[in-house]
């Protein structure tokens, strides 16, 4: 993992882990910091479920 | 048209349980007649729904009413009816492995032919 | 008497009720499309359903289909590949035509909710229903040459 | 015992059972009635407990018992189909070879993998305030994995979801439920009983006491349990040839 | 007017129950069952019941198909090779 990689991972995770929290803004109803905690952690889930497809469909 | 309104969902309920078990007996093919059982067991869910219901009642969930402000559903023929709608799926599931070993053992699908018991 | 209430009713007796008569009859190709268009009109009904009971915690259920519905189609698509190879089905009028039917729900329920969170939840879905419907139909037309149907 | 008479045999069978069910549906109370008495106290104990969803307080506080009895039939099933379709003896497994998927479908199903995925989650982490829970959630999740085999190929899937992982998962949520209800005796009360935590502010996501935790178990275990099934399905269908021995 | 969406709701699900009943081919009959998984969702949500909706509309739209497609392609792909070595 070169740091160019890495850094294009990261950017990457980063990117879909904002469009996915941004998405989890959007379904809620109401807004306080235990969902916001638990949407950032799904998003996070998310995030890396998308680069890990991404790989497996591109890698092969 | 109020005496049929009473007992529609009863009767629909029946009708398609009926209708389940009559393609349940009379299938040629056990795939097929997996998807009936999947049509009776339909049958069950729309007959428990129809008990729980009250005219001009809303649904149990109160994330965005205010409770008491309005009539609502039976939740708890909802809750049986919920787990039964995923757990008829995994038997499902169940069943058509068996369908894929019996056709592995005897090579055919037709319960007719399935007559003696084998592998 | 509830307008919204009777668009989603019309909509389900003539949609739905076309849908299971395409599914229920003529060949294959025409029974995959049949499906496709299924979801493609149940979705708006549920949307409109949500608020003609004004709860709009219902558009969940509108969510899910929006998401799922093409799923199916592509489940089929992909495992009936080599049985729709011979005549692809070809049915972009009509997918359009429910997809506009679509779009028209979707923005008549964003008028009624107004500028908010919400709307923009309906937009999510009506987004997510039009692409993805979409999608399977282009699935469904040939998009999985390749594949020996596994 | 021909086709035939087994056809009669049936026909007036149902016939009777037919009967039977319309002159009962014709004595069941009207349809839309105002006597719901189970009704009316399951939504007054959700209510006491602060849970907004009544059926998922039903279903995880005041039948969490039965609760647990759907979750074994579940990994029951499960179990059943990992035995029935395991790989025998005579069977080889021949790798998958890449299938070309059109452009536009890939890349729709690397969009909606991680929206499905989210979505899931939503409604399992709600669902004791909106329409949801630990079963829909679970499976829409789990249903959001597969588009990767229906969007690429089966070897793009098998490289993103490790079987044995999601089979300890499996384990490991249906033992966390029963952990849970466990905690309700080492706390003095019943098993599976919700007095251990507080019921916190109505309508918030903290909110019901272990509704919310049971939840999340019911949720993963469904997730885990729908994905073990389906990879043996996929296996089967898709890998698995006969040896042209016999 | 609620009953009348009630009463379409009901028919369509006994249509297409009735329908999935007469298809005889397993194929066909997947493609049935998945309209009728939303055929019942939408009545499961006319009768006030969104879990139960949503629950459906999980199960039978992506996760039964799937799983009797596959079944079908097993059982259908050993039938082929059974006729190929007779």
């Amino acid at each position: 993992m070169t740091p160019r990689t890495a850094l294009l991972a990261a950017a990457e995770l980063l990117g879909w882990w904002v469009a996915l929290a941004l998405l989890w803004l959007v379904l809620i109803s109401t807004v306080d910091p235990l969902e916001l905690a638990v949407g950032a952690g799904s998003a996070l889930v998310g995030a890396l479920a998308a680069r890990a497809a991404r790989r497996a469909v591109t890698g092969s | 048209m109020r005496s049929v309104m009473d007992v529609l969902p009863y009767l629909v309920a029946a009708w398609v349980f009926l209708a389940g078990c009559y393609g349940l007996a009379t299938s040629r093919n056990l795939i097929h007649a997996v998807g009936c059982l999947s049509v009776c067991q339909a049958g069950t869910y729309v007959l428990l729904l129809a008990v729980g219901y009250r005219n001009k009642a809303t649904a149990p969930v109160f994330s965005d009413i205010k409770p008491g402000s309005r009539p609502v559903v039976d939740p708890v023929v909802q809750a049986l009816t919920l787990t039964d709608i995923v757990v008829g799926a995994t038997v499902t599931a169940l069943l058509l492995a068996l369908v894929v070993q019996i056709a592995k053992r005897h090579g055919t699908v037709d319960p007719d032919e399935l007559s003696e018991l084998r592998g | 008497m509830n307008g919204w209430l009777l668009a989603a009713t019309v909509g389900l007796a003539g949609g739905l009720g076309a849908a299971l008569w395409g599914v229920a009859t003529g060949p294959l190709r025409r029974r995959v499309v049949a499906q496709n268009l299924s979801t493609a009109l149940a979705c708006p009904s549920l949307l409109l359903l949500s608020q003609a009971y004004n709860r709009p915690s219902y558009v969940d259920l509108g969510l899910v289909l929006a998401l799922l519905g093409p799923v199916g189609t592509l489940v089929f698509a992909r495992l009936l590949a080599d049985e729709l190879a011979e005549d692809p089905p070809r049915a972009w009028g009509l997918t359009w035509t429910v997809a506009g039917l679509g779009a028209a729900a979707v923005t008549a329920l964003c008028v009624a909710t107004g500028p908010s969170r919400a709307m923009v939840k309906l937009l999510v879905i009506g987004a997510l229903l039009i692409s993805g419907n979409a999608i399977a139909s282009r699935a469904l037309s040939g998009g999985f040459r390749g594949v020996r149907g596994g | 015992m021909t086709r035939r008479t087994r056809l009669w045999v049936l026909l007036t069978g149902g016939a009777g059972l037919a009967a039977l069910l319309v002159a009962a549906c014709l004595r069941l109370p009207h349809f839309g009635g105002d006597r719901h008495p189970y009704g009316d106290r399951a939504v007054h104990a959700s209510l006491t407990r602060h849970t907004a969803n009544t059926v998922s307080s039903v279903n995880f506080d005041q039948r969490a018992f039965d609760t647990l009895g759907e979750m074994t039939i579940l990994f029951a099933a499960v179990l059943g189909c990992v035995v029935l379709l395991r790989q025998t003896r005579d069977e080889r497994r021949a790798r998958p070879e890449p299938a070309e998927v059109a452009r536009p479908v890939r890349r729709y199903a690397l969009l909606v993998l991680p929206v499905a995925l989210l979505s899931g989650l939503y409604i399992v982490a709600h669902g004791q305030l909106s329409p949801g829970g630990g079963f829909q959630g679970g499976v829409v999740a789990a249903t959001a994995l597969h588009l990767l085999y229906l969007g690429a190929d089966y070897a793009a899937l098998e490289r993103v979801r490790p079987v044995g992982m999601y089979e300890v998962g499996d384990a490991l949520a249906s033992s966390a439920y029963v952990v849970t209800g466990i905690a309700g005796l080492i706390g003095g009360t019943a098993f599976l009983a919700n007095t251990l935590l507080p019921y916190g502010t109505f309508n918030t996501l903290s909110s019901g006491g272990t509704v919310p935790l049971l939840n999340a178990a019911i949720g993963m275990e469904v997730a885990c349990a729908v994905v073990v099934l389906l990879a043996r399905f996929l296996d089967q269908a898709v890998e698995i040839e006969e040896e042209s021995g016999r | 007017m609620a009953d009348a969406v009630i009463v379409v709701a009901l028919l369509l699900v006994a249509a297409s129950a009735t329908v999935a009943v007469a298809t005889r081919d397993p194929m066909r009959q997947a493609l049935v069952l998945s309209v009728l998984g939303v055929v019942l969702a939408v009545l499961f949500t006319v009768l006030q019941a969104p879990d139960v909706g949503l629950s459906q509309l999980a199960v039978c739209s992506a996760l039964t198909p799937l799983l009797l497609m596959l079944a079908v392609r097993k059982v259908r792909r050993r039938g082929r090779e059974r006729e190929g070595e007779r």
